[in-house]
């Protein structure tokens, strides 16, 4: 029956672990239009046929009867509403991704898409993903609005510049899925497109062993991600400000301070994840830490992608260790 | 007559009251700016005594004016507000 | 009196309909760049609270005290055309038309002292004294107040044609809609003032 | 009492005239200019979509076609056609009044409509704006084309749009004649009426958020620059304020003329007076509360994808309320098959199809899949070209007799609707069906995949186009060869058919006579 109706209404194959309960939602919505469509073409038939016209006779004023009224809108209002609940549950499993999906730094630029794995190498337009497993993408744009469309997936996301958005998803079957930018981003809009190679797990552990990672920051042979962050963090000065053991510095530590909560100058505070970190290096005074000066240089321009989600990926590795009582400042 | 001169004067008294008042934060002073604004609309415009459809336009044109900023502040507000994945 | 209407009080009543109706939709225009301000205010509340403190609070409070004043003037003014006095009339109006002058005035020279001291909008902002996302509210401020001096002056426009329909003598206690309808697109211009002077200075 | 069309003639005392008559001629006339127009547009882009590949143009052309495609329609066809038309022609009457409350308002709006249409054509030639109509910035206040006419000439366009619609609300509230409640209204002064308080409620923010881009792509003012720390999905909140409501905009007067046709050709009272009048002051208010359903993939935060799909799913129900009350208009009745009424049954059917679809669309997690895709496309379609153009037929057919003293050929008209049902299915279902392929808008060159479908959807445009031109034709032909009509040829108790065809310049005589209501079909 999935099938059969799946095939009548072209849609692509249910490759993501959301798409078959997507796919189920949709037949219900497409189903319940035909029915109630070819219901008001009928009756139109019937009246046309019935009551056509014999003579410039008088018809009677008939008025609507209340209980009908109240009783049909608040059908439809029921069913709307419940569809309504159903897709948004569905959008809340599409908006959040799992904690433990395996993370991906996206960074989509006019006309081409770029992929950053966390373990090293780097890609372009073809992203390659275990099957079976989450994946998190982290998308940012380095010019105007694109957006991130699988239709295998059923999944999609904006990809806005000057933001991080993140999009989930978990490949049922192996096989090459297309991507798709679907906001219009230029002239060569429609060649923005790419494709997702789901692996087999084992598959896919081959591959990262064999692929390169790419010379894009030209230094970092072959060791991880989170190797190159130490680097790049000691070669752009970070490590003069930022303590990585928990010493008390002139920036907050690293040490311990991934997906912790923090108070901020401004008041309020913020949970420390790849959105907050990658801003606060492109623009340091927008959220300062309570108790720090507002002296961090930004580094906007200054640091390529790979060495972004190397940074990243340094900090989320130093996030287990325990770090030491956090002595505040009294608040001045 | 008299009633623009009062109004004018309460007005006055208003203004100069926000400008101490400012250091407590924006929902004072917004609170005395609306007072302000109806006082202009009720005397100065005439709302206070004219037809009816002058109210509804009004009011009307405040509320999709609310509406607009409600709708955008939500959104910038809120935006990571979406709980862990519980399956 | 136009030939649909069956009295002259029906079409005056439809004109000042027609004035309120222009009035609600004006004010729409100024919603949309509040919306802006209160995004931008609740995603950068450093900035802006950095930023507001380099806004003139003296200037701005000379300014919302001189539309006040304004506001009161032309009422007094309608009010006299009401009573029949063409020449006080006249003379109410001609202080308003100062008034509104005046705040133009000011509105320039405070920008003159922003834009000095590098407060420019967009891509010609350059001071390096605040947080990035300032420049936001420098290019809101400009927007904001930039569309009400743009209101200010083609009120300043009504006024002076509605002095010169004065004095020659057109309006009647019985007929000066044409007066009520500009005293109401005065008194919003000021409405609109209110509510800008507390966003954009009152920051604190 | 000479009638409106010969009054006083010569071409200064028609351009001049503050006739309401007369201006929703010279509407009449610009709009189709503006049909025809942004059509040819879509026939070049289908054209290019025959092949998958590149080919036949460049992508900057084909960019620039949808853009121009996308502008002509919404703002100088759609917007405008049926209120500037039928809205100037009809309400005055209807209401009982010899004019609007402003003629001369009424005049500049048609001037200041013709000043923004110049504007955006000169933009247009002078290689203006591939941003698409919706002008998403950073790529609006980016691109290498010239946005800033285009965008200004909008702002233009949206000036007119308020002056037609205070008109009317003025002229409703003051003009009736004496006697007539807002009970007695006929339904179609209702939805023109909804319609004006959403064109001066909505347009400004519009004439804004446009003016904004103008001046971040010329001025580089950076209000939404992402460097400077600009939200980009602020602009598309700002814009969708106005353009959900603009699409009830498009909608409600065709809801008025579809409610019109229903008594005249089923001899027979309307089934629920207020249910179809309070349900086009639901869609009115309702629909300013939906318009973040354009945006649930753009990044928003989830509470407010929840809000905005809910109250979506409200404002549906009006419309189902309409349709239910149109279809039950016609039980027990005595329905005459003619053209206006094979039109009625048309958009019965399409405007069903494409607010299912719209329901569809509005559920979040669908939306993922189809926003932004050709499904989203055929959505529109379904509701504009099946909604408000098939109106618009009808109401030029239903009301020929009454503009222009003559009748339009039955023969021709029967053939006409069965035409453009035909063409219209053959060109926007493939469509949707692409959307579930997961095609994206906006594309001019697509997988080799969606080839077959595209091709069909060309045929059905070609067909579609050819239809129209067809009806154009005998039109104007009926314009001078038509027989001549009598006052009420469709023996329709409707206020408009109370006074003579062509109607003289101070349309009534004596005043409305309102003992027999414009639905009471019950007794003579």
């Amino acid at each position: 029956m999935n099938e059969l109706l799946r095939w009548m209404l072209n849609l692509p194959p249910q490759a993501s672990s959301v798409a078959r309960h997507i796919d189920y939602l949709h037949y219900s919505v497409i189903l319940a239009t035909f029915a109630g469509v070819t219901a008001c073409a009928v009756a139109a038939v019937y009246f046309v046929v019935r009551y056509r016209r014999r003579g410039n006779e008088l018809t009677p004023h008939v008025v609507a009867p209340g209980w009908l009224e109240a009783t049909v809108i608040t059908g439809l209002l029921a069913l709307f509403v419940m569809w309504w609940l159903i897709g948004f549950h569905q959008y809340r499993e599409l908006e959040t991704a799992p904690p433990d999906a395996m993370p991906i730094y996206v960074t989509a630029k006019q006309w081409m898409w770029k992929f950053q794995y966390p373990s090293g190498p780097s890609s372009t337009d073809v992203l390659t993903v275990p099957v079976g497993q989450p994946v998190k993408l982290i998308m940012t744009s380095r010019d105007v609005i694109h957006s991130f469309y699988v239709p295998a997936f059923r999944i999609k996301q904006d990809v806005v510049p000057g933001r991080a958005t993140t999009v989930w998803f978990q490949a049922e079957t192996a096989g090459t899925y297309d991507i798709m930018c679907t906001q219009y981003c230029g002239t060569r809009h429609s060649f923005m497109r790419g494709q997702v190679v789901a692996l087999p797990p084992d598959d896919y552990a081959r591959w990262l062993d064999a692929a390169e990672p790419d010379h894009f920051a030209g230094k970092g042979q072959g060791q991880g991600l989170v190797a190159r962050g130490r680097e790049v963090a000691a070669e752009h000065g970070c490590r003069r400000c930022h303590s990585l053991d928990g010493t008390p510095s002139i920036g907050p530590t690293w040490l311990g301070s991934f997906g912790r909560v923090r108070q901020l100058v401004s008041g309020g505070a913020v949970t420390i994840d790849e959105d907050y970190i990658t801003e606060s290096m492109m623009d340091p005074r927008a959220k300062v830490a309570l108790g720090f000066k507002p002296v961090m240089p930004s580094f906007e321009g200054k640091l390529a992608p790979a060495d972004v989600a190397a940074i990243v990926e340094l900090i989320r590795s130093l996030r287990d260790a325990t770090p030491p009582r956090e002595e505040l400042p009294p608040r001045d | 007559m008299k009633r623009y001169l009062l109004s004018w004067i309460a007005l006055v008294v208003l203004a100069t009251l926000s400008l101490f008042v400012s250091t407590s934060g924006i929902a004072l002073s917004l609170a005395i700016a609306t007072v302000k604004a109806a006082i202009v609309a009720a005397f100065f415009m005439h709302l206070w005594g004219s037809r009816p459809v002058h109210r509804i336009v009004f009011v009307t044109a405040v509320c999709f004016i609310v509406l607009l900023i409600l709708g955008v502040v939500a959104d910038v507000g809120t935006r990571d507000i979406a709980g862990p994945y519980v399956p | 009196m136009s030939s649909q209407y069956e009295s002259i009080a029906r079409q005056h009543a439809t004109a000042r309909v027609g004035m309120w109706l222009f009035l609600g939709s004006e004010s729409m225009l100024f919603a949309g760049l509040l919306a802006l301000f209160a995004a931008y205010r609740i995603s950068y509340p450093v900035a802006f609270y950095e930023a507001a403190k380099h806004a003139n609070l003296v200037l701005g409070t000379i300014n919302t005290y001189v539309l006040l004043t304004s506001s009161l003037t032309v009422a007094l003014a309608l009010h006299a055309t009401e009573l029949g006095k063409r020449r006080a009339s006249v003379a109410w109006l001609l202080v308003s038309i100062a008034l509104g002058a005046t705040f133009d005035v000011l509105k320039i020279v405070e920008y003159a002292q922003h834009v000095g001291e590098g407060f420019s909008f967009g891509h010609y902002y350059t001071s390096t004294l605040l947080p990035t996302p300032a420049v936001l509210y420098f290019t809101l401020y400009y927007a904001l107040t930039g569309l009400h001096a743009l209101h200010v002056t083609a009120g300043i426009v009504v006024l002076i044609w509605l002095a010169l329909k004065v004095r020659r003598g057109d309006f009647t206690p019985a007929s000066h809609v044409a007066f009520e309808n500009g005293a109401l697109y005065w008194h919003l211009v000021d409405l609109v003032w209110i509510f800008l002077w507390p966003l954009l200075y009152l920051l604190r | 009492m000479i009638d409106y069309l010969r009054a006083p003639s010569g071409i200064r005392s028609w351009l001049g005239s503050i006739d309401h008559k007369r201006i929703a001629l010279m509407y009449l006339v610009a709009v189709t200019i503006a049909l025809v127009l942004g059509g040819a547009f879509a026939m070049l882009m289908r054209t290019k979509l025959l092949i998958s590949g590149p080919g036949i143009m460049q992508p900057l052309t084909y960019n620039r076609l949808f853009t121009w495609h996308g502008v002509t329609m919404v703002f100088m066809f759609m917007i405008p056609a049926i209120p500037a038309v039928f809205g100037n022609f009809m309400l005055p009457i209807m209401v009982g009044a010899k004019d609007l409350a402003f003629p001369r308002i009424n005049l500049a709006s048609f001037y200041v409509y013709c000043a923004g249409a110049a504007l955006a054509l000169w933009g247009m030639i002078h290689g203006g704006a591939d941003t698409g109509w919706t002008f998403y910035s950073p790529y609006s206040t980016a691109s290498p084309t010239d946005v800033a006419p285009i965008a200004i000439a909008i702002f233009i366009l949206g000036v007119s749009s308020i002056m037609t619609g205070l008109n009317f609300i003025a002229t409703t509230h003051m003009l009736r004649v004496k006697g007539m409640r807002w009970m007695d209204l006929p339904l179609f002064v209702w939805a023109i009426y909804a319609t004006s308080v959403i064109q001066v409620i909505a347009t400004p923010v519009l004439g804004l958020s446009v003016t904004l881009v103008a001046m971040d792509h010329a001025l580089h003012m950076g209000m939404f620059d992402p460097t400077l720390g600009g939200d980009p999905v602020l602009f598309q909140h700002l814009f969708w304020f106005y353009s959900h409501p603009a699409v009830y905009i498009m909608i409600l007067p065709a809801m008025g003329v579809i409610t019109e046709l229903a008594p005249t050709f089923a001899r027979k009272n309307v089934l629920s007076y207020k249910a179809i009048a309070f349900s086009s002051l639901g869609i009115a208010f309702v629909g300013f509360l939906t318009w973040g359903h354009h945006m649930f993939v753009a990044g928003i935060s989830q509470l407010d994808a929840a809000i905005f799909g809910v109250m979506s799913m409200f404002v549906a129900i009006f419309s189902a309320i309409k349709v239910f009350t149109w279809l039950g208009t016609l039980y027990k009745g005595s329905i005459a098959l003619t053209a206006p009424m094979l039109y009625f049954f048309t958009f019965i059917y399409l405007f069903a199809f494409g607010g299912m679809t719209g329901i569809a669309v509005a559920t979040t997690s669908l939306d993922v899949h189809w926003h932004d895709t050709y499904f989203v496309i055929a959505h529109f379609h379904f509701i504009m070209i099946g909604g408000t153009l098939t109106a618009f037929l009808a109401a030029i057919h239903y009301w020929f007799p009454k503009m222009f003293g003559r009748m339009y050929p039955e023969k021709w008209a029967v053939l006409s609707a069965v035409g453009v049902f035909v063409g219209f299915n053959l060109t926007f279902v493939p469509q949707f069906l692409l959307g579930n392929a997961g095609m994206p808008r906006r594309y001019y060159s697509y997988p080799d995949r969606y080839h077959v479908l595209n091709v069909c959807s060309t045929l059905g445009a070609y067909l579609l186009g050819s239809v129209m031109v067809f009806t154009l034709a005998y039109l104007i032909v009926a314009l001078f060869k038509g027989k001549r009509a009598t006052a009420n040829p469709w023996g329709s108790r409707g206020f408009e058919w109370r006074v003579p065809s062509p109607p003289p310049t101070e349309n009534f005589e004596a005043p409305l006579d309102l003992r027999l209501g414009c639905y009471e079909y019950d007794r003579e």
